[in-house]
């Protein structure tokens, strides 16, 4: 196996399952001939032709609406949302609809549509190009919301995505989209919804991330090593469903937590585990639960530093979180 | 009689429509108009009576429903809206279905998860409605699209009033369709009201109908009290769709003798005299008298009509009104195939206690 | 002052607003003739006349876009959404446009509109007549979420909500529309924003909530007393702002947080409140932080007493938390 | 040669456009023009220079962009997308404004928060752009409604491309535009593609004009490389809107000559012989030829206006990048008129320690 980059193994994961079923075919927007603004479609429409791989319209709402008729007949439509900024278009499909078909009919129509959409900032890509919206995701009933940090789990993730029977919602950290390599079995490789990833052991204190904040995540941890802190680094991997066990026991075994995520502080993901700990890992917590976040603002364009969570500001809470006991 | 008339020549001609239904398939709209007309006058007192909680009634739109219905085949997939009770009726749902989901007993065959009228029969291809208005649009486009890559020679039909026409689902749904030349009806019941607001005040364009042409393909406007005029112009565009000829936009010009809902007021916005102008259009009446003039129908046969339709509507109610309850513990389900751990959780805390699991 | 209903309180809040500014305009859905399908409007047009109360097409998108192009202008807005259940074909303008006006223009447009949405259940609304994602909003960057539990906050918050010049999501629980009645302030009555409201002093645990479950945690707190266990109740009238101050010291007094909400649970805002806690409080709470939700599915029709969380089960947690320490 | 044709009769009868604009605007026009494609070159090679970080090219729409704005009034609003910047040039904000904002620095009049391109100037009624295709549609129009309501005699246009037809706001916004005849101009600059989607393939109307039909108001199609068709087109939309007669469409047909922006690659979905045969109507060569024609232009002149415009970029340029850096804790400003207390509490972290606040 050689190395190969995160956007790469999305690339072959999808060609993965377009080979395995006939039924799985690709919508967007610029994915066809284009191969796709990140290039993750690349070749796809060479290999699979054009009723295949859809350039659509200019239409989220269109993209979504039409992948989910599709569904409800029995194919398995991948979409792509060009930049996850761009999805509130289909919002309304997504949280009325897609979430809600199997429910609604008793359980008469699954709808099971995989929703990828590149994410994140740190691209240089201001306000529209950079937003972390997974919290809107993670609280509508119905979705699964998987994010992978590394090739081998973007392509595992993905496949498992298209095997699942319901929606899911597909985060890329297009950050890392080529700054991350690694290796990535060929074939089914297929990593499970709801198991954490531990990428890195420690006692001290848990620092919980994904997507492309796992980076800086173990950087921190490298760095507080020298400073004799042992710190503990968990993927989430998917949101829904939570690997709620994989993070209590964390907490249970270093009885401190720090949580980072881009995305705003209120509201975000990181308020749903720090409330999952302060009920089930109470009395095994030692210090109040940190979140290195980002801002309750917009996402800034020439700020955009300023914004993001990196290595030195995560360190900066576990030092605090590790001095308060 | 049959007045089918193409509004704009779009990608395609709209040619002149097939001949009438037969007399045969004419009786048999019939009485499907008269079961939905004493199936809605009933469910208006049951929920007066707090029988069932909420209902939305058709009258006024008996011929365009069933004329549209009778126009397709069962392998057809029909995504309605919230008022298509005639529809689900005609294709094959039973009525005491109907009473089922309108009461949300143990037997709903959507588990009592929806309000009435939001129908689901996934044996009848009526896939389940939702209450936003204008989603099912795009999504049967999407459908269409599917069935053009299966190869499967069939039509998925969109319903949606005069007030979707404004929503964002039908300019994805009417310009994808287009683009990939869907087989697609979009049939849109205009009924002159989006609740209170008045056809007029929805938009500007002379008709609905013309809409279509925005899109590259061809729209068509039918008087909708006219049975025969509904089925010609779904037959046609049905043929349209399956001979690769891409979709239609049907406006069935109607009008919504009832109110909105139970919970709506209509004396609030509109005049008695209006409304007693748009009766003299009767659907029903209107069949009616063309089937006395056809020799079809008689005084004796009528009143058989009416009274099957009133002795299947008591005995479903009966039927669903002593089905058991729902069991409170299947609201965790459905949510995805399998329970999440989560959902586990809080399955089991209701379990654990279930008095103390509710909203009391 | 005589009682009124919580309707009537939004109802003349919107008079009064009116009265005082002839730049406050109103668009919505059957809110002229019809007088709102909740008759929240009812009267308005009669006294305002068609320009100010204005009754749209059937597109919340236009609704939004409309009012974000009024408030440009220098009007102030304010939109009737006819249930929060509907506002997705709005939440691109809401989330990409409406919030983030002032800050992408450096401060040069401002953009102050009102939406108001009659929200949560208990009306027998099924899947689209009843949701509560306060949430969704609550974790936009640049919108302000209040939400009334009485009459006389519905009118203050409101007055307030339309003299703010900031855009603000007001949601209006619709359960409890003409169930709770009070007295209403005539004229320029203003709540500020940022200020809970201490519904009823205690010692051994802080039930927080707003909107209608501000009633059953009322209920709950009066059935704990008389087991002896005496429970505060914070009702936060404004999730953004929130008033951390009043949250964090509440549970310092009584060790104890409950905390209660329709939405569904995962990345509900009890989430962020119990983060907040997990955070700023941590060395004064004795037990486990519980939350008492919405289930994790989409909201039902037939069993949504079954979804909806009521004084017993607000109460039952409320033991365990005070049985655990 | 102004070739304004109504491709529809809508709402309002489209008279004939007026005449020409004087030789003087032509040439004014003409300076503008030349002014936007220097600096527009000067941007591509910044870009690749890594001075600024992004840009999204207009060339191809030079005579569409500026015979629009010089047809309207200053006190008319108007609602860009990313592509207007000759429209911001042509309405006052002068070039180092322009770099400001590409390079975002401390004196950028939206404080560094947005992307290159994406411009808002408050003093030319101007407002700030946005990235999310079509949004500004609906708010144009919901801008001319409150001119409606203050009896403003002014227009409100919107910009936006082929594309952005088949968005929600379109369709909303068109729709609003048509029931409250508001005094709108849609301002479409169809440059047949949308990023690698030829415009063909975005909807199947014959031409993008004749959708307003759909909502009962004129559209008109306009050759886009030609100013004096775009100015008198515009001219008649400003005319009609201002007296009452409602909103107009206008589709300006014109080319995008280079890639979509600075990370696309136009040889991926099109011809260099397609490229080619739409350079061949330069709409600033055809100005140029045209002035020449009528002997207002000599080569002497013509290279005096290119070297003014290459002047004044290289002036703007280097004083927008001597500009200072941008506060970094204006990161927490105008995200609502006052701080809350939670941003005052990040805004503080931040202060406490500035090396663990960023993203390093
Ligand atoms: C997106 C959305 N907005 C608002 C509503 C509330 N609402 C329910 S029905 C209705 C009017 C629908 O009118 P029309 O499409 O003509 O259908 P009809 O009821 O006349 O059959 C409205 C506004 C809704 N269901 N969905
Ligand atoms: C809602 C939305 N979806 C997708 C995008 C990504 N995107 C940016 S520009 C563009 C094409 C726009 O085409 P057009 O409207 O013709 O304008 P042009 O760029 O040609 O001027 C797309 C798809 C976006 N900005 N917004
Ligand atoms: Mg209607
Ligand atoms: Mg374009």
């Amino acid at each position: 196996m050689t190395e190969i980059t995160l956007v790469q193994a999305v690339n072959r994961g999808l060609a993965e399952a377009m080979r395995q079923d006939p039924d799985v075919l690709l919508l967007g927007e610029d994915i066809g001939v284009n191969g796709g603004v990140f290039r993750a479609t690349e070749g796809l429409l060479k290999e699979f032709g054009a009723e295949r791989v859809i350039d659509t319209p200019l239409s989220e709402t269109g993209i979504v609406g039409t992948a989910i008729g599709m569904a409800l007949y029995g194919l398995k439509p991948i979409v792509e949302i060009q930049f996850l900024d761009f999805i509130y278009p289909a919002f309304d499909q997504i949280v009325s609809e897609l979430s809600k078909f199997r429910y609604r009919s008793g359980g008469q129509y699954p709808c099971h549509v995989v929703v990828r959409a590149p994410y994140g900032g740190g691209v240089k890509g201001g306000l529209y190009h950079s937003q972390s919206t997974e919290a809107y995701f993670a609280h509508t009933a119905g979705l699964k919301v998987a994010i992978p940090s590394t090739p081998a789990d973007a392509k595992g993730l993905l496949l498992t995505a298209v095997h699942d029977e319901d929606p899911v919602i597909f985060l890329e950290p297009k950050r890392i989209y080529r700054s991350v390599t690694g290796e990535v079995p060929e074939g089914d490789h297929r990593v499970p919804f709801g198991v954490a990833r531990l990428v890195r052991e420690g006692s001290d204190v848990s620092l919980f991330a994904y997507g492309a904040m796992v980076p800086p995540a173990v950087e921190a941890a490298e760095t507080l090593e020298n400073e004799g802190i042992s710190a503990e680094v968990i993927d989430l991997r998917t949101l829904v469903p939570l690997d709620e066990a994989a993070v209590v026991a964390s907490v249970e075994k270093t009885g401190r937590a720090v949580i980072v995520h881009e995305a705003a502080r209120t509201c975000g993901f990181g308020a749903e585990l720090a409330a999952v700990l302060a009920e089930k890992a109470f009395y095994s917590l030692r210090a109040p639960i940190a979140r290195v976040t980002g801002y309750d603002t917009p996402f800034p364009y020439a700020l955009e530093q300023v914004y993001l969570p990196g290595a030195e500001r995560i360190a900066h809470a576990v030092r605090a979180v590790v001095r308060a006991a | 009689m049959t007045r089918a008339t193409a509004v704009r020549r779009g990608a395609a001609e709209v040619t002149a429509p097939p001949a009438p239904p037969s007399n045969e398939r004419r009786l048999e709209a019939y009485r499907w108009m008269v079961l939905a007309r004493v199936t809605d006058e009933r469910c208006l007192s049951l929920q007066r009576q707090g029988r069932i909680g909420f209902y939305a009634p058709l009258s006024g739109q008996e011929a365009a429903q069933v004329g549209c219905a009778l126009a397709l085949r069962p392998e057809d997939w029909v995504f309605p809206a919230y008022r298509e009770m005639a529809v689900a009726l005609v294709r094959g749902a039973s009525l005491t279905e109907i009473f089922d989901q309108l009461i949300g007993n143990a037997r709903d065959r959507i588990k009592g998860r929806q309000m009435p009228n939001h129908f689901g029969f996934r044996a009848q291809n009526f896939v389940v409605a939702s209450s936003p208005i204008g989603t099912q649009i795009s999504q049967a486009v999407g459908a269409a699209m599917a069935a053009q890559r299966r190869r499967d020679p069939i039509v998925t039909v969109a319903f949606f009033g005069d007030g979707a026409t404004s929503s964002n689902d039908f300019h994805a749904g009417l310009n994808f369709a287009g683009v990939f030349r869907t087989p697609t009806v979009f049939f849109c019941q205009n009924n002159q009201w989006a609740i209170s607001l008045p056809r007029e005040r929805q938009t500007r364009s002379a008709t609905l109908a013309e809409k279509a042409e925005a899109y590259g393909f061809p729209g068509v406007v039918v008087d909708g009290f006219d049975l025969n005029a509904v089925y010609g112009a779904v037959t046609e565009a049905r043929r349209r769709a399956t001979s690769g000829e891409g979709p239609t936009l049907i406006e069935a010009q109607v009008y919504r003798f009832g109110p909105h809902s139970t919970s709506d007021d209509p004396r609030r916005y509109r005049t008695d005299a209006q409304l007693e102008a748009a009766r003299q259009q009767d659907p029903v009446v209107r069949l009616k008298n063309e089937l006395t003039a056809a020799g079809k129908l008689d005084e004796a046969l009528d009143e058989k009509v009416w009274a099957s339709a009133k002795e299947q509507v008591a005995h479903a109610l009966e039927e669903a009104e002593s089905a058991p309850p729902i069991d409170p513990r299947t609201v965790f389900d459905d949510v995805f195939a399998e329970r999440t751990p989560r959902l586990e959780e809080e399955r089991r805390a209701y379990d654990s206690d279930p008095a103390a699991g509710g909203g009391r």
